[in-house]
Parts: C-alpha cells; structure tokens; sequence
C-alpha cells in the first residue's frame, strides 16, 4: 500500500474519529495523546484531556511532545494538577468517558499483558514495565479503546498474563469479577478496527482500513477472528487530519 | 452503583457553564438533596440559597457538615424537611438555634447527626466513587443507629471498622473565590469540603466571587480544586457568601448576626418570616440584597478581611 | 473564694499545664484555644494547635479571638490549611497527641452528650447543636482532656445521649466497641481535676483547686465521685500565666 | 494498628527539622521499607537515594508508583531487593529497563506490581489511618495474587470491593520545591503522591530546593501539602532531583539519559558499577555531584523549565 501517511498517522487518526465532544479522555503518552489532541483540534473542541501524572485540561506546545505522562511538558497550561491518585479517583467515581491504550500483548477478549511474558510471574522470562496506569483506566473509565500496531506477536490467544483486564474469558466474565462498569468497546490498529461480539465478548472485525484485506489481517492475527454483520472500509486520513498532527508532532518523534 | 450510572449518563463538557442565578437554582428540583459547600458562615452559598428560596422549592433535604443561618432559612421557608449535618447554630455568642430547636423539636424538620468527619467521609467515599469508607470514629457513640451507621470487617486483620457509607447529592451548592468561564474553580485559604462535595453529586452549581480569563487559571493549575468538567453551572456573584465570609475577601457580618439573634429572641419565629420578605423574598436581585447593608459596611467587612490575611 | 481570676481564668491555666511540648492538640475555640495558646507561650513553643476548620498552626492574634473554627481568625497565619476532612484524619492516623474539648452534659465514665436531653432522639424535649468534630477529637486523639464549668446539672450519673464517647460502660467498654485508641485521661472543671481508675474508669477526683473542698465537689456532682490515693491542690495561676491570657483576651470574651 | 503506635509514640514537633544528608540518610536501617516521592523522573528525591547508597544500606524494599533510574541504581548497588511498584523503566524512548530484566529475571530482586492507583490508595489508606480502602480497580486481573489483594463486601448493598490494603513504609523521602526550618513543606505544580507518603511513614526525611523564613509558609498556608509535625529531618538541597525534573524550576536531561541507556546497551551491568563509581561513590557532595554535569547545563534546564511553565 503506498500511502502517503505513516501507520502511527493513521492509527492516531481512526483514534481521534472515536472522540465525541464534551467528553473527557484518559490519554497516555505518544499516539494516544496525538490522536487527543487531534480531536480538540479539530471536531471536539470541549474535550478534556486527563493524562496519569495527575494533569488535567493541558494543551500540548507543538514540538514539546511529552515523552512521560509525569513532566512539564504534559503539563503545560493544564487547568488542573490535582495529584496521581485523585486523577484517578475521577475515573473511578464516573467522570471519564474514555480511555486510550496501548499493549504489548493483546487477546481476542481484549485483555491485556504488559508485565510478564514466559514463566511464572515472579520468574518470567522477559519482564516488561508493568501496568503503571493502564489496569485502571481499562477498570474505570465507561469506555476503553486501545491503539496498537496490529502484530501477530502481539495478537495472541491468550496472554501470559492478565495485566489489565478487557472482557476476561468473555460473556459476563468481567462483570462477575466485580468490574460493574466499562470495557473495552474498540481496538483501533494499523490494519482496521476492532469490536467485540456482544455476546461472546470476542474480538471481531469492524473495519478494514484503506487497502487492507480481510486474509491480510487474518495472516497477522494469532486467533481466530469473527467477523461484524458488516465491514465497513476506513475513510482515509484527510490532508487536514495529517496536516494538524504534523504539526504537533514536527520532529516525527511519535509519527514514524 | 446508580450514582455513576447517573454521571455516565452526563456530558461532561469542557465548554462555558455561565449562567444567572435563576436558571442555575431552577436545576433544583423540590425533594431533591442539596449539599452546600463551605463550613457554618464560611463561603456559604448564599446567593444559591436565596434564588432556591425566591423560587419556593419544596420537601428538600440539607446536607452540610456545619448549619448556620442558611439552614435557620431554609427550616423557616419551609423548604428543608430535612437536615444532615454534624452541628447547627450561628457561634457560641448567639446560644443554642432557636430556629433549630423550634423546627425540630416540633417535628416540622428531621435531623440526621453524623460526627463532623464521617460526614466528610460520606463525601469523600462518594468523591471516591465507592459505597463506602472505613474508618474509626463514631463508633460506640449512640450516633450510630441515628444515620444507620453499619461496622465493617477489615480482610488483613479481622478489626472491626465503621463503614461510612457515601452520600450522592442530587444538587452540590458552592460559592468560590474565582473560576474561568469554563467552571475550573480556585478556593482560597481553607477549602472545607467544597471538592469532594462538587465529585460527589450529580449537578453542580457553582457561583464565584470573581471570574478570570483562562490563562489566569492555567497560570496556577495547581490552586485549581474543581475542574470544570464537573461543573453545570456558573454564576458571576461578587459578596455571594454575604454576610457569611469568603477567606481573603470580607469576614463575617458578627453584627448582622447578633441584630437577627436578637430578633428572634424578642419575637420568636415571627422576626424570620419578617426576615424572610426583607432579605430573601423581597429584593429582586443580589445586588438590591447587597444594597440593604450598603456598600461601607460591605467595604469594612473587606478590610477586616484583609488585615486577617494580610 | 476571694480569688484574684476568674473561673474560665483558672480553667484556661489548668488547661494549658496539660499539654507537653512537642506535641499537637486539638482545640475548640474559647477556652481550650486560649489554654493552647497559653502553654504555647509558656513552657511549649514547639506545640502545634490544629483547629476543626482544617487549620495547622494559627497564632492567635490578641484581641481578635474567633467565635468558630472555621474563620479568618482562627486560621490567622496559620501554616497549613489541609481541608476540614483531611485535618481530621491526621487525628484518625494518630498525629494529634491531645484533644481538648466541653460538652453539655458529662457522666461518670466521661461520655458526652450535646445532642438532645429528654424525651427520643427524633423527638428531643430539648435539641441541642450536636457533636461538631467532639465525638471525632474523643475518638481519635491520642488523649483527651474535658474543659468544663463544674455544675450539677452537667455532671450526672448517666448522660441522656451518648454524642461522643468516653469509657462508655467503663471497664474495657471503649475497646470493645472498637475504639482502639485513645480515652478521657482528664476532666478539668472550675473545682478541681479530674481522672479515671484504671480499672473501672469511674471518675475520682485527682485535685482540688485553691479553696475548694472535696464536700463542695460532690454538693455539684450528680453521681459518686472515687476519690484518688492522694488528692493533690491545684497550684493557684502565676501572674504570668494571667498575664499572657489577658493579652490574649483584652475584652475578656471569654476570660469572663 | 501497631503503625498507630508507632506514631503516637514519636514526638510530633514544631521545633526546627534543618540537619545535614548524611544524618538525614543515617536514620535508614538495613532492611527498611522507603517510600519515595515524586513519581518517574519527576521531583524524584535523588540527593537522599544517593547518601543512602553511600551509606550501603542493605536488603531495602522500595515502594514508588513509577521507578526510574533511581530504581535502577538501588538495584545496581544491591542495596534493594524488593521493589513495590506499578511500573518502571526510563521512559519509551529507552525502552524497557534492562537493569530492570537483569535482576528480576534472574531473581536477585522481587518486583510486586500494583495497578498505580492502587499503590496510590495503599498510601491513601495509610496516611488515613484505617487499614484498606475499597476500591473498583485491579479486579478480575493477574494482579490480584501478585500483591494478595483481599476483597471487601460492602455492608450497605452486598457489593463485592477490592480491599487496597494500606502500605505504613519505615521511612520516607521526598523532594519539595521550598520549606521552613519547622519543616512545613510546599510543592509547586502536580504534587504526586507525596503528602499521602509523608503521613503514612513512620519517619519522614525531606529536602528542599529552598529553604525560606516561616513568614512565607504562613503567608501562603493553602499551598503547604506537608506539615512540620510530621517531619523528622530537613535538608536544603538545591537541584535535589537532577537529572530527574523539579516542577518549573528545571526539566529532566533527557540528554543525560540518553548517554546512560546508551553505555547500558553497549556494556551492561558494567556500565551502571562505572556509574555509580562516577556519581554516586565518587563524589563526596551534592554540590560535587552537579559539577559533573557543569553549571551551564543546569542553566539550561532552568531555561527549558521556566517556557514550560511560564
């Protein structure tokens, strides 16, 4: 496909089509807050931003992109610093409509892992980051989207390990082990869009993104994927949608 | 869990909240629970108290943690059927609420007792967004079946705890020392319980001393208590906490205060409705109520403010 | 008595030998803020007054005493404001080493009432203000010391409604109602101090101030007062101490 | 509760807190619990980490929501061997912490992970004073057993709670942007997790980039997030944080990582005992220390702070 956007242009694109205005998002770093701020940008001018470090309503300086979720440059102009744990707080009382992720490791019920791949947990044998804030926003906010690169590697059956929890083993798995609220309704990557079968709460495919077939994401996919009633083709990314990420993000440091 | 199906269901828009005091009180709805912001004559919300009043709300019940004169009004106008809070009079100089006992005494109005910090729990939690907290006062107290305390087992040790359940108004109430057009607000010297109050309850209505440009807030976000994604509506109402105090501001109307005592003492219940029809009901705008205690006493009461605070 | 100070005089001096140094107290306004004040200025300057309103560290500015806890002069150049709720979980964490507070009605066992007297909760012959932060400060300080005028109609055998507890039943009854820390430790009233046996947590008198006798005590106490092993006399208040404490109050507010 | 009685039995004082960082790191033992302030590589008390490995404390477990170099240095001088955290590594452009995988993988050091607000609510839980919080979060995940997260059952509606347990460290260590001699402390900008950290641990040890008279504390009481009473040492340490960032008044040299992760990649372990050799043995001084990185360089990250935050 000889596009004229990178993957990561994409995948912030089809992210920010997914943000409604007067909402709030749960944003992290890279991607999640391009494709945020795209949105504000361009048809949800009354979105919050609320970014982990405990930031609340920052405007990002184009070019200063953060590289942390806890440093001046994800707090600048922000209207609010209310600490780590209340920002939270916000999320788990209601008041966060969206959260964006990432995943190193994703399921067909949308779980996550980012702590351990191979052996026990406490002998893995490669042991990643950790959670850091992405089990609560998957927990708390009313609706959950995750951006990936859409890898096989990635795309696994099961994961190692349950880090951040989606629909659990599917059907009422999540609400039976007390998560009353939320889930993850999307899975935007470079390849389509994602959803989940209402009942069994598996992954299926939404929509195809410009030039992408159905085998191709099949071929890089390590389940058995369902399909929607209907298959819709992503409306490429406009000259204006990549005009204003390009913008933010000069130096390509989070745009490839 | 009905509480966050409720703000689930609401737009939480960064856009502008400004309004007037009528469209902001007329949210209120008659039965609904109205949780006021700050402590006894410390930023009452009185403005929002007075247009809630002047718009004859019925059957409603006052959550606050200290009861001043906006609850003496509110039991007098008939519109409080019921109050929780943790203590209710003026100050010690002024004795025991006439009003208080009156009304509660006769049974017109029920009081809900809770200590002063397991109110403030029932904010929090509710802030928290979880049913409950533990905690360990009131318990043994003869409070506890009052407001139907339950205790609590913790899992790690086997102690017993008093679970303090949260408490989800329908209507928060606050009065701030400044906000931006988009309702992030900033409260000066003691913040009382203003913020969890405001993530508690399902609507909120905000009025401001001042209100400032965006970049005001933005240069200090982290003097912001209440972000704007929480607020409904926004009032611009300078002296709205009058002749209760705003910290900074202008203090307390003490000699206000001891003319309505006295009142009462010489003519009972009477001396409130007079009160009533010369304060809340009859002057049309906040600005005409201003203008009953005129602007040099409004302008000694700054002073006071700022040598305290200076 | 042709003392040369008033009862709230010998009350606030009594009150402020109390407190040691390095230490924190809980104070109402009125009397127990001007003991604290006191022993601030006399033999504790690093004691730390915490006020209901969410106050740390006021200095009391002479002549403008505050009428409430929750006003400019209560918090004058105070050095923390924390929030009502968070001041009084550092109570319930176990920093406030005393709490001093009075009360309507008082019993043997140090419980107190400010809620109704007579009839039901629901329908009170009388209703009073209510606990305020009281039945908080007696449950979670690390000790409590009761501020109060000496009469009979306040020291009775049973008070009508227990507001904020002291030893309960007596016994181990505190505990076993699950309060773990903290108690009454003393009750200083205009006639003299005030403990509780070890054992049954009964009151007994511990000393007797100038000219006060033990039969004039009990002619104002509603119940059997123990009598400690020995009953000490109350040092009559220096001139110094009276100095300090009539700065504090020129109008004598409540100097009386 | 024995972490209650540890409190009630300690002085809590508003007398003077300045002492020096080797008598401040002193009162670590072998074995402690610390909490570290701040969270990734912002405000990360660092001036205090490396008097601690100077000291050669042994078998610390470390409790931080975000773990950073300062992590990685611990675990390098074998001074940790369990850390408590929700996530670490540098940041993305340095990828996953190596020193992170050396260690645990091989087993010389434990890392328990909680989900960040859950390791936020075990300091909440603890600076309350109540053993738990319930919580809505880390439920139905691997995580669970991981740290032994016990569930509660709410008393009002039967609904099941994860029970976050409350984490009391032995010690804690922050970096505030300015505080008294008293030890009343302030913090500019997002204030992280430390004041609930400064009231769950049972001795608290702070620096400051600034050490100002008590008048400006009392000037501005609502900007203080920790009060004297609960601190027991205070040193004045300007650049405390650096390389990691101190809100407004200078950024994270993101340059100084880079060169770090660089000689990790092409030497391993070997490059981090040079290291520590370099910045943390070698030195005898703070002030030393920031001559390594020269008075230009912080300049620069002044510079780079203040259009930040301007």
């Amino acid at each position: 496909m000889s596009a004229s956007w990178t993957a990561a242009e994409l995948l912030a694109v089809v992210g920010a089509r997914q943000l409604r205005d007067d909402t709030t998002v749960f944003a992290g770093v890279g991607v999640p807050l391009l494709a945020a701020a795209l949105a504000q940008q361009r048809h949800a001018p009354r979105l919050t931003m609320v970014i982990e470090g405990g930031i609340i309503g920052p405007r990002i300086r184009p070019g200063r992109l953060p590289i942390s979720t806890n440093e001046m440059r994800a707090a600048h102009r922000a209207t609010m610093l209310p600490g780590i744990t209340d920002t939270f707080l916000f999320a788990q009382r209601g008041f966060l409509d969206y959260g964006f992720m990432g995943g190193a490791q994703i399921d067909r019920y949308g779980n996550i892992n980012t702590s351990v791949l191979g052996g026990d947990y406490w002998r893995p044998k490669v042991r990643l980051p950790g959670t850091g804030g992405a089990n609560d926003i998957i927990s708390l906010c009313r609706e959950v989207i995750i951006l990936t690169v859409h890898e096989r590697r990635r795309f696994v059956e099961r994961v190692d390990f349950v880090t951040s929890p989606g629909w659990l083993d599917g059907d009422d798995g999540r609400r039976r082990a007390g998560l009353v609220f939320g889930g993850v309704s999307r899975v935007v990557t470079t390849l389509g869009i994602f959803g989940f079968d209402p009942e069994t709460r598996r992954m299926r495919v939404e929509a195809l993104h410009p030039g992408v077939t159905l085998d191709r994401v099949r071929e890089h996919t390590g389940f058995e994927l369902l399909e929607a009633p209907r298959i819709a083709e992503t409306e490429p990314p406009t000259g204006d949608e990549l005009a204003i990420l390009r913008t933010l993000d000069p130096e390509r440091r989070f745009l490839g | 869990m009905a509480a966050r199906r409720r703000l689930e269901a609401k737009a939480k828009s960064a856009g502008e909240k400004l309004t007037s005091l009528e469209d902001a009180a007329a949210r209120v709805r008659d039965g609904d629970v109205i949780a006021a912001g700050g402590c006894l004559y410390s930023r009452t919300p009185l403005a929002l108290v007075r247009e809630i009043l002047r718009q004859r709300r019925q059957g409603l019940t006052l959550v606050r943690n200290l009861m001043c004169t906006e609850g003496e009004l509110m039991m007098a106008a008939g519109a409080a059927r019921r109050v929780v809070t943790a203590w209710m009079s003026i100050g010690l100089p002024w004795g025991v609420s006439k009003v208080m006992r009156e009304h509660v005494e006769s049974g017109t109005v029920v009081m809900e007792e809770w200590s002063h910090l397991a109110l403030g729990l029932r904010f929090r939690a509710a802030a928290m967004g979880v049913p409950f907290v533990p905690a360990l006062t009131m318990l043994g107290s003869d409070l506890v079946p009052v407001g139907g305390l339950q205790t609590v087992r913790d899992p790690y040790t086997g102690a017993t705890l008093a679970a303090v359940p949260a408490l989800f108004p329908d209507v928060a109430i606050l009065h701030v020392h400044r906000a931006d057009v988009f309702g992030n607000c900033q409260i000066d010297g003691y913040r009382h319980m203003d913020a969890d109050i405001a993530a508690a309850a399902a609507t909120v209505l905000v009025t401001a001393e001042e209100i400032v440009p965006e970049e005001e807030i933005r240069r200090h976000p982290d003097r912001t208590v209440v972000p704007g994604f929480v607020v409904d509506a926004l009032v611009h109402v300078p002296f709205g906490s009058y002749p209760h105090e705003c910290y900074g501001l202008y203090e307390a109307d003490f000699d206000h205060f001891g003319e309505y005592a006295a009142a009462i003492d010489a003519r009972g219940m009477r001396a409130l409705a007079d009160y009533l029809d010369r304060y809340v009901y009859g002057p049309p705008t906040w600005s005409d109520y201003l203008d009953l205690f005129g602007g040099e006493r409004l302008a000694r009461q700054a002073r006071l403010a700022r040598e305290l605070t200076a």
